[in-house]
């Protein structure tokens, strides 16, 4: 059987992905919300497999509230973002910072 | 009077007037608080002539355990009662000096000085270290307003640097007194005037409150705040802060550092020396080229003030009475000073000493007060100042000579820059036209400057009924120290006494000297 | 599993739950019309879920009677405070709220959305929920309970480009906050086996492993975002600047109370094992928050985002008590928390009751030159607050920095003490701008609008806690905040 | 060993596909890859024993998150052509931060540690008992222990639901389209909306 | 004896009358009440000095009033009378009502005379209360109190600017003196834990070979104490060193410099060393210096005085020069010959100054004695008087048939100087010797200059002014009407007989009240000496204790060769002879003195340069110091490092932290991830 070292690499990967996925880009906010979904799946990672090593449930149930909310994060954060894009016409990570210092 | 709260009612009285003068109109306001502050130096009187001498340390103590944290505790020994009669008699004076001169927002002018003096009472009277605190700090909200709402063109560089030195000098205490606290389990102050501190602690308390109180007396370098402030209050304001509100400083050296860490104070006192020798010459050389009258009076305070630090650390009785002599002084001359510079203000409404002159002229009477101050200000015997400095310094000098030689050049320095400064104003031709067409003092003037003259008079010539309230203080206090205290540098030697005159002759001829005869 | 217990402890979040859905379909029902009263209805919601906290605030409850649902949910005394906190700051926001929306520069379209009360209604729910987890799984479902209501405020202003980024800004972070705080959950949970506060802390205990360690630190970093101390502040000034006023009144009291609270659950309860792990990591982020909260403040001409960084500064204090990592600290901090809310009501009350002639409103200092002239009453509390948050005697503000640095010290931490009151001076300088631009300049005279009763109410009541004779309040209140702190030092094992 | 194939096949498209996700250039392509990473992640949780989380993954998160990613990437009209390519101007900082991080949660969860991990020792109430499936216990606690969880996320739900409706929904502008009142259409009667007339020859219409 | 309770305190009440009623009481009252005052108080001092010189009067302290008291540091407020006071009552009291009497007349036109006879009865108060203190604390309340006076009479014309100037030099000056009576005070109570006068000297012989450590120094305790109160006294009596502000205290009203600047207040010094001198003669150094700097200024001053023109500054360096003499006799330990010197001093030095006052009163103000000239016959009154004083202060006399003052006082002293047979005494004695030629050459210049020779007064300004407006009154408030100082370009006016002239004015003699105290002062100039000399030179019961009595000195004295009692007066002629050749028989040999050594006689006319140095070491670095502190120390380096500096660093970190905020939520977002690395790293660590 697979170590439980190795799932939990794969998540660090995607964890430190997904922070990268925040800070490199500066083209498109939509790229960010994804580099989200891109933790909050390393997280589900981290839990399943601690669940599955522990054989305690808690952490399925846990990755499973994850999930529900990630889905609600995901849209309230595209609303925001449409409503963003009405008003300014672009979603461009640069163009976000009318509020500053 | 037995069971009357005084303290509490001299601190009511201002507080409600304060209250009512928001919400009045300018000449009620002006009235209430000239009402408020007569009725609570009436208390004062009442509270003085109550005060028994050589009776028990704390009087008109007042106790009740109001708040987390805060007892409410009251009471004043001979030290506090001096500085209490000092606040509440120039408290109508600054009224009365402010009554023509302001003309804007007066109800909220006037709410500011009530404010003022209940916490100037508060802050004397405090018997609960955080009470004295609260009171202490509290402070700056009045005299930032006074200054920054009242004042003059450069008023907020003024009022800004006056706030944030003396808030900086203060929160450092504070934390000093969280952990005296701690320590001795206990905020009252006469207990912890009584607790021994382990001296390793002594020395960073000791500094914490230096930070403090140095900025308020202010001690060089920590003193540029002070021109500034002076400068841009408006007179009472001036009159205020340093009759007062510098007395804080030394009050707090007297009522905490010295008696609460004996042996750091013994062991910093060659700072304090340094300091105050630094100032004393600085500030009066500084002082003796100023152009503008209040800034010659703020410096000349820093050099006076010098000089209560130097004798407080005397660690001996004359240093200590005389220190407190000069804050008393002080606080009625400088002020009385800063009136008279704000009552030919209020005439050309400029401080530049340039533009007066030859006033003796048109306002005899305005020169012969002014001359009073200057005078006691340089320490005339006959006037306070001659008393205070002269304790102060003898008393320096049974520490160290070094020392008292350098603070008694004060005494030249100051009679040449007050002096200088005399001339310039009330001697000499009349330059300007405007300056010569003053009307002399106003009856309203000679109400304000006559009392403090008496009064500086009176100190000067009968100082016991200053001296006889704090002698037994001042020596518990010294008693205190005492074990603390440095050697003395004169290390007198006795020696073997010479037999003769220094005069003295080969004993003579008798019969050579009849014969020329 | 008997229920009735849980939902006898539970009670206030019922009725706020059961409230936001009726008040929902009213919303829907009656749309923006209807707005007002859903407000007035949703404030009175909140405040009998209050009441129904007084008889337990008064007697004060910990131990396992506290427990609800087997353990997810933990209603003792600390959580009661702050949720009366919560509660208080959430009526607060209602209050405000429909005057602000009224005027004209909530964007082109005018008056309150009737959702926003609901939301507010559902972000006190979630809030209730952090400050009474008991599980790092119910500790996150409140956290985002509360935080998507609240990044659904921030941009509800939906015409408003400022509204907008505020939104948008505050997600982003969010949900990278959300996402460092659950993969801290998830080292946690499989180093130490649970998920559950006490089982954390039992597996806790003794020498820690580093996965756990990180576990920790990611934890409270995470945490650290919602109470934006520096160097997760990032987000405060922006969005307390682009959200409507009475959002950033909200954000400024309510959340910031259940974040440290939670904050402090979480480093006691979970964490009180290891405190040499977080403690000198807290104490930094202390400093930190105090200084660049105040140098961040300086300088700066918006009053909102000047609020910001005085929030963040204040922050910093109030991690002052959690770092002494005591019984007192956690008193002192409570009692801080109290204060800081009163004063930042206030502030934020005055600020909304800027207005011109036409209803709009004014947020930069140009604004309100010279207020003591044109509206002394405004200026006049103003003052009182901006003096109270410098921490000036005898005004309360002195009394909550009293109590932390009193704790401070007493615990020993002489140094760290005396870093953070100097650092406090710097923070004096710009509350004191406020004062200055007042009273010493000369007016502008813009500010002319009529103020509501509702705001004169809040800022007189306001002004009256933070007064001097707010410390009459003192005592009642540091009972309180004692058996709030106590109950959480109480472990159940 | 089937089993390790499988591991690094998934983790290898995981990893692979969520680099493109953050590289990608186009958001559609982003949107595509993030579908494919989360594929690959439902095996390795099935790879784990979790067929019901690797499920969801697949419905909720393919079937709806990534699909509303999509949805609103169209929606949205961007031109993506415009858009300024590049990194961000931290992006060497940050890359350095990223690749301590990494080593430090790497060296954090003993990824190379010979001795393998401690785990922590759950107290068994929640452990999955022998012979149920996952799904099943799965249900016995989120309906039993986790009730409240439960609900609560359903708030959450719910309120991201209002959410995006308060945000994204825009009231109809007065007059430009006409609404529907079913009440109204339910009590009209053929009386109401009609009228009989017997017009005249020539004179119904007019010509 | 509370006859002296009137004596001291009636001065002072006459002066608040006069100075408080001030205009509203009117120039007539104020003045009568001065003036009666102190005639009071004079009439009632003859008396005590009469008992004390008849034995009748002892020694007494009368207590007034408590005034400080701190720890063992206390003293009160009592009037001591002895012998010393008595003399001083006489001299002061009497003098101060003469001149009192003599302003009458001199201050006839001036407006503010209740001002000025306030002042002066305010100086009298304070004089009285130096010289009746039975503490060293009182002592310094009378020798501050003098010091305000003589300040406030020296300013009194404060609108010019010179005035103004001198007034605050003279305080300032006198300060540096106090700064070592002070330090001499404290000292004093350091070793002996009183101030009390008596005790002290009770106390002083037991010290004498006990040593103190001052400012790091080790030293002989009494040495120490003695040199610093002796500074006070240099301040005061105006010697070497400290003495330049005496002669710019001729700024005042010429009644002013005959009293506090001639008769009373200057000699303070000479009384304090008379009145402590058991103490001095514990301190043999502290005495040798006093012998030095009384012999040295004896001698500097005198040669200024034989070249200045001004009349007043003439008197000014001639009463510098006397001082001197005074103090090297208390140097040498004849106490007693000081105070006669003092005494006989104050009569015929106040003549002196009167009587110029009279002459610059006839001269329209002019005081430049080249405008004067053959005044014998415009003035006899005050020709005669001045005539008396000039044979007194030359010490004109015949070895034992009779002499004027001067003469018994002045050889006493030279006689003490040689009997006391050391290194100091010697130099002491040649140094006073050839003062005294020098003072006889000074003052007989004078005499020849205004009286003799034809009158040139027709260039003078003043004249010319009272010439063209033909009224005395002429001046108008804004000027002074006295004595302007308008005569800085002295050396440009080359030799007295060129200007010759009336141009018209004739002088004419002053009224009678200024004559009278001429008159009674001229007695004084004549006869004091004759009288009192056996008294105060040998009168050890006379004195009773009140000063240290040294018999073997006086007997030495009396011992001395007859070359040096014959000195004085030998030398006295040599001077009379000079100044007769070069100003009567043959005017041009100033003018060649001049032209041939014009190095010497700019360095001496100009004062040897003292003003010149003091400036140039003291006023001139104190403001440039005082700018340095203020414009380098206070802004340049505490401001802008401190407070201002403080500022900009808060700012400039604000800028920074603000910076940091830039907007971007990448930013941001790496912000955040910073902090959580440096979390887990340290940590980690």
């Amino acid at each position: 059987m697979i170590g439980i070292e190795h799932y939990l690499t794969v998540g660090a990967i995607l964890f430190v992905l997904g922070v990268l996925g925040i800070f490199l880009n500066r083209k498109n906010v939509i790229v960010i919300l994804m580099a989200v979904e891109l933790i909050l799946l390393a997280v589900n990672i981290n839990l399943v497999a601690f669940s599955a090593f522990l054989n305690d449930l808690t952490g399925q149930i846990f990755a499973m509230l994850v999930l529900t909310v990630a889905a609600a994060e995901a849209a309230i954060g595209l609303a925001i973002l449409v409503i963003y894009f009405r008003t300014r016409g672009s979603i461009a990570v640069d163009d976000i910072n009318r509020m500053k210092g | 009077m037995e069971g009357l709260p005084i303290l509490s009612l001299m601190m009511l009285v201002p507080l409600a007037g304060a209250l009512a003068c928001l919400f009045s109109g300018a000449n009620a306001a002006r009235w209430i608080a000239l009402g408020a502050t007569l009725v609570t130096f009436a208390l004062g009187v009442v509270l003085w002539s109550n005060y028994e001498i050589g009776g028990p340390q704390w009087q008109f103590t007042e106790r009740a355990e109001l708040f987390a944290g805060f007892s409410y505790a009251l009471g004043i020994d001979g030290i506090a009662l001096l500085l209490i009669m000092l606040s509440v008699f120039l408290m109508p004076v600054c009224i009365l000096a402010s009554w023509e001169a302001i003309e804007k927002r007066v109800g909220e002018y006037m709410a500011a000085f009530l404010f003022m003096e209940v916490l100037m009472i508060g802050t004397f009277a405090a018997q609960d270290l955080f009470l004295f605190y609260v009171f202490f700090e509290a402070g700056l909200i009045p005299m930032y307003l006074i200054i920054g709402v009242w004042g003059g063109d450069n008023r907020i560089y003024a009022s800004y640097k006056f706030f944030l030195y003396t808030l900086f000098g203060s929160v450092l205490m504070l934390i000093a007194m969280f952990w005296m606290v701690a320590q001795a389990d206990t905020s009252d102050i006469p207990t912890l005037m009584q607790y021994p501190f382990p001296a390793e602690a002594q020395t960073w308390l000791w500094l914490a409150f230096f930070a403090s109180f140095a900025v308020k007396v202010p001690m060089w370098p920590l003193h540029t705040w002070l021109p500034d402030a002076h400068v841009q209050a408006p007179t009472a304001g001036s009159v205020i802060l340093a009759g007062v509100l510098l007395k804080l400083g030394g009050y707090g050296f007297i009522r905490f550092s010295l008696p609460m860490f004996p042996e750091a104070s013994a062991q910093f006192a060659w700072l304090v020396f340094a300091l105050s020798m630094i100032a004393v010459v600085y500030t009066s050389l500084v002082a003796l080229v100023q152009a503008d009258m209040k800034k010659l009076i703020a410096y000349s305070s820093v050099a006076h003030m010098a000089i209560v630090t130097v004798g407080l650390f005397a660690f001996n009785v004359q240093g200590l009475e005389g220190a407190m002599i000069v804050m008393l002084s002080h606080g009625l001359v400088s002020g009385a000073l800063f009136l008279c510079v704000g009552v030919i203000y209020d005439r050309l409404h400029t401080r530049e000493i340039a533009r007066y002159g030859g006033l003796a002229i048109n306002m005899p009477y305005y020169a012969l007060f002014f001359l009073l101050f200057t005078m006691a200000s340089i320490g005339l015997p006959g006037t306070s100042g001659f008393v205070g400095e002269f304790l102060s310094l003898a008393g320096i000098y049974q520490t160290s000579s070094l020392v008292a030689l350098i603070c008694t050049t004060g005494i030249i320095l100051g009679a040449a820059y007050m002096l200088y400064l005399y001339r310039r104003v009330a001697f000499g031709g009349q330059v300007n036209e405007d300056a010569a067409a003053m009307r002399d003092i106003s009856a309203r003037e000679w109400i304000m400057m006559a009392p403090i003259a008496a009064a500086v008079l009176w100190m000067g010539v009968y100082p016991e009924s200053f001296l006889a309230p704090m002698r037994e203080d001042i020596a518990v206090l010294e008693a205190r120290l005492s074990a603390a205290a440095p050697a003395s540098d004169a290390q007198l030697a006795p020696g073997t006494p010479r037999a003769e005159a220094a005069n003295a002759l080969p004993h003579h001829d008798n019969a050579a000297g009849e014969g020329a005869h | 599993m008997d229920f009735v217990p849980s939902f006898a402890l539970t009670l206030p979040e019922l009725v706020l739950t059961g409230t936001g859905l009726v008040l929902l379909l009213l919303a829907a029902w009656g749309g923006d019309k209807a707005a007002r009263k859903i407000a007035i209805a949703a404030a009175t919601a909140l405040f009998v879920a209050g009441v129904l906290l007084v008889p337990g605030l008064h007697f004060g409850t910990d131990g396992p009677a506290t427990l609800a649902f087997g353990g997810l949910l933990k209603v003792d005394s600390f959580a009661l405070f702050a949720k009366a906190l919560i509660y208080l700051a959430a009526i607060a926001a209602l209050m405000v709220a429909p005057a602000f929306f009224a005027g004209p520069t909530a964007g082109t379209e005018r008056g309150m959305r009737a959702e926003y009360p609901v939301l507010v209604l559902f972000a006190a729910v979630g809030m209730s929920i952090m400050v009474s987890a008991n599980d790092f799984m119910s500790l996150y479902l409140g956290l985002e309970l509360n935080s998507l209501s609240a990044y659904v405020l921030a941009a509800i202003l939906r015409r408003d480009t400022r509204s907008g980024e505020a939104g948008l800004k505050y997600f982003v972070l969010g949900a990278l906050a959300s996402g460092i705080l659950l993969y801290g959950m998830s080292l946690l949970y499989g180093f130490t086996g649970g998920t559950a506060f006490d089982a954390v802390r039992a597996g806790l205990s003794g020498t820690m492993g580093t996965g756990a360690l990180l576990g920790v630190i990611f934890v409270l970093s995470g945490l650290a975002f919602k109470i934006s101390a520096v160097p997760f502040h990032m987000w405060t000034p922006d969005v307390y600047e682009g959200a409507p006023t009475p959002v950033t009144a909200f954000f400024a009291t309510a959340p910031k109370v259940a974040a440290v609270a939670l904050t402090a659950r979480v480093v006691f309860e979970v964490f009180g094992g290891q405190v040499q792990a977080w403690q000198q990591i807290v104490m930094f982020m202390a400093l930190a928050s105090i200084i660049f909260g105040a140098l961040g403040a300086i300088g700066q001409e918006n009053l909102k985002r000047l609020l910001a960084y005085s929030s963040i500064n204040n922050i910093g204090f109030i991690l002052l008590g959690l770092a002494v990592a005591n019984v007192d600290g956690a008193s002192a901090m409570l009692v801080y928390l109290f204060i800081y809310v009163a004063m930042s009501i206030g502030s934020f009350v005055a600020l909304l009751m800027l207005r011109g002639e036409d209803g709009e409103l004014f947020e930069t200092f140009a604004d309100i030159r010279g207020l003591s002239v044109t509206r002394p009453a405004i200026a006049w509390a103003l003052l009182i607050f901006m003096f109270s948050l410098a921490g000036i005697p005898p005004l309360l503000g002195f009394y909550s920095k009293f109590v932390v640095f009193q704790a401070t010290i007493e615990a020993g931490l002489v140094a760290f003490g005396a870093i953070a009151i100097a650092a406090s001076v710097i923070g004096a300088f710009y509350y004191i701008k406020f004062v200055k631009v007042m009273f010493f300049d000369e007016p502008a005279g813009v500010v002319t609008g009529k103020s509501e009763t509702g705001h004169w109410v809040l800022l007189g009541l306001t002004a009256l806690i933070i007064s001097p004779l707010g410390y009459l309040l003192t005592p009642s209140l540091t009972d309180l905040a004692d058996k709030a702190a106590r109950s959480l030092f109480i472990v159940l094992v | 060993m089937i089993q390790a194939i499988a591991f690094y096949f998934f983790a290898t498209i995981v990893v692979a596909s969520a680099v493109m996700v953050v590289m990608a250039k186009n958001p559609v392509h982003s949107v595509l890859w993030l579908i494919l990473a989360f594929f690959n992640a439902a095996g390795l949780m099935v790879l784990l024993g979790a067929e019901f989380i690797a499920m969801l993954l697949v419905i909720v998160y393919v079937g709806a998150v990534a699909v509303l990613f999509l949805f609103v990437v169209m929606m949205l009209d961007i031109d993506f052509a415009a858009m300024r390519a590049g990194l961000s101007r931290n992006a060497p900082l940050g890359l350095l931060i990223a690749a301590v991080l990494l080593a430090e949660l790497l060296l954090a969860v003993g990824a190379y540690n010979a001795g393998g991990l401690t785990l922590g020792t759950p107290d068994g109430v929640t452990a999955q008992p022998e012979g149920t499936s996952n799904i099943a216990a799965l249900g016995e606690l989120l309906y039993g222990r986790y009730i409240v969880l439960f609900e609560i996320a359903g708030i959450i739900l719910l309120v991201a639901m209002i959410g995006a409706i308060v945000l994204t929904f825009q009231p109809p502008k007065p007059g430009a389209r006409a609404r529907q009142d079913v009440g109204k259409q339910i009590r009209r009667r053929p009386e109401d909306a009609t009228v009989m007339k017997s017009p005249e020859v020539g004179q119904g219409v007019e010509l | 004896m509370n006859s002296i309770l009137i004596i001291v305190f009636g001065p002072l009440l006459a002066a608040l009358v006069a100075g408080l009623g001030n205009r509203m009481i009117g120039n007539v009252a104020a003045k009568s009440v001065t003036t009666g005052a102190l005639f009071l108080s004079a009439g009632l001092s003859w008396p005590i000095f009469l008992g004390f010189l008849g034995g009748s009067e002892t020694a007494t302290v009368l207590p007034v009033l408590k005034w400080v008291e701190s720890g063992t540091l206390s003293f009160d407020w009592s009037l001591r009378v002895d012998t010393l006071t008595a003399i001083m009552l006489v001299v002061i009291n009497s003098v101060s009502a003469l001149v009192h009497l003599y302003s009458w007349g001199y201050m006839e036109e001036d407006p503010d005379q209740p001002r000025f006879f306030a002042y002066l009865s305010l100086f009298t108060f304070a004089m009285l209360m130096l010289v009746t203190a039975d503490n060293l604390v009182q002592m310094f309340f009378g020798w501050e109190g003098v010091g305000l006076a003589s300040y406030l009479l020296i300013g009194f014309w404060f609108r010019k600017p010179s005035a103004g100037a001198a007034a605050i030099k003279a305080f300032v000056v006198n300060r540096v003196g106090d700064l070592g009576f002070m330090l001499g005070i404290f000292g004093t109570y350091l070793v002996f834990q009183t101030t009390s006068i008596p005790a002290i000297l009770d106390m002083a012989p037991a010290m004498s070979g006990a040593t103190i450590t001052f400012v790091g120094m080790r030293l002989y305790t009494m040495d120490i104490l003695c040199i610093l109160l002796f500074i006070g006294a240099m301040g005061k009596s105006a010697q070497l060193g400290l003495h330049t502000w005496l002669p710019d205290a001729m700024e005042g009203p010429t009644p002013v410099s005959a009293l506090i600047h001639a008769a009373t207040m200057v000699t303070a010094g000479v009384f304090m060393l008379c009145r402590l001198s058991p103490m001095f003669e514990t301190a043999p150094t502290a005495l040798t210096i006093v012998t030095i700097v009384g012999a040295a200024t004896c001698f500097f001053a005198a040669t200024i005085g034989t070249t200045q023109w001004d009349i007043k500054r003439v008197i000014a360096y001639s009463t510098c020069s006397q001082l001197g003499y005074m103090f090297f006799a208390a140097g040498v330990g004849a106490y007693g010959a000081a105070m006669f010197h003092l005494f006989t001093h104050a009569f015929f030095k106040a003549l002196l100054f009167l009587g110029a006052g009279s002459v610059i009163h006839a001269m329209h103000h002019e005081q430049d004695m080249r405008y004067y000239g053959g005044l014998r016959k415009k003035i006899p009154v005050t020709f005669w008087a001045m005539m008396a004083g000039t044979l007194a202060i030359t010490g004109v006399g015949i070895l034992g048939a009779f002499g004027f003052a001067g003469f018994y006082s002045k050889d006493a002293i030279l006689e003490a100087a040689f009997a006391r047979h050391n290194g100091a005494g010697q130099f002491a004695f040649w140094a006073g010797a050839v003062a005294a030629l020098l003072t006889s050459f000074y003052s007989w210049r004078l005499m020849f200059l205004t009286f003799w020779g034809k009158p040139r007064w027709a260039q003078s300004e003043h004249i010319q002014h009272a010439v063209h407006d033909g009224h005395h009154d002429s001046d108008h408030d804004n000027a002074p009407r006295q004595e302007d100082a308008g005569h800085d370009a002295h050396h440009d006016v080359p030799s007295p007989e060129d200007h010759e002239g009336t141009a018209g004015y004739h002088p004419h003699e002053s009224p009678v009240s200024m004559l009278l105290p001429l008159a009674i002062l001229s007695l004084g100039a004549i006869f004091s000496g004759f009288v009192f000399h056996t008294q105060f030179i040998d009168g050890e019961a006379f004195w009773n204790g009140a000063i240290f009595y040294n018999e073997d000195l006086i007997h030495a004295m009396h011992g001395v060769p007859l070359w040096v009692k014959l000195t004085a007066t030998v030398v006295m002629l040599i001077g009379l002879a000079g100044a007769y050749v070069a100003y009567i028989a043959k005017p041009d040999i100033p003018a060649k003195f001049v032209a041939t050594f014009g190095a010497l006689h700019n360095f001496v006319y100009r004062k040897w340069y003292f003003d010149e140095l003091y400036d140039a070491i003291f006023v001139k670095p104190a403001f440039a110091l005082g700018r340095a502190f203020w414009k380098l120390g206070d802004i340049g380096t505490i401001d802008r490092f401190g407070p201002n500096g403080i500022a900009w660093v808060v700012d400039r970190s604000a800028t920074a932290a603000k910076s940091i905020q830039s907007g971007y939520v990448y930013t941001y977002a790496l912000i955040m991830l910073l902090g959580l690395v440096a979390a887990v790293t340290y940590v980690l660590l």
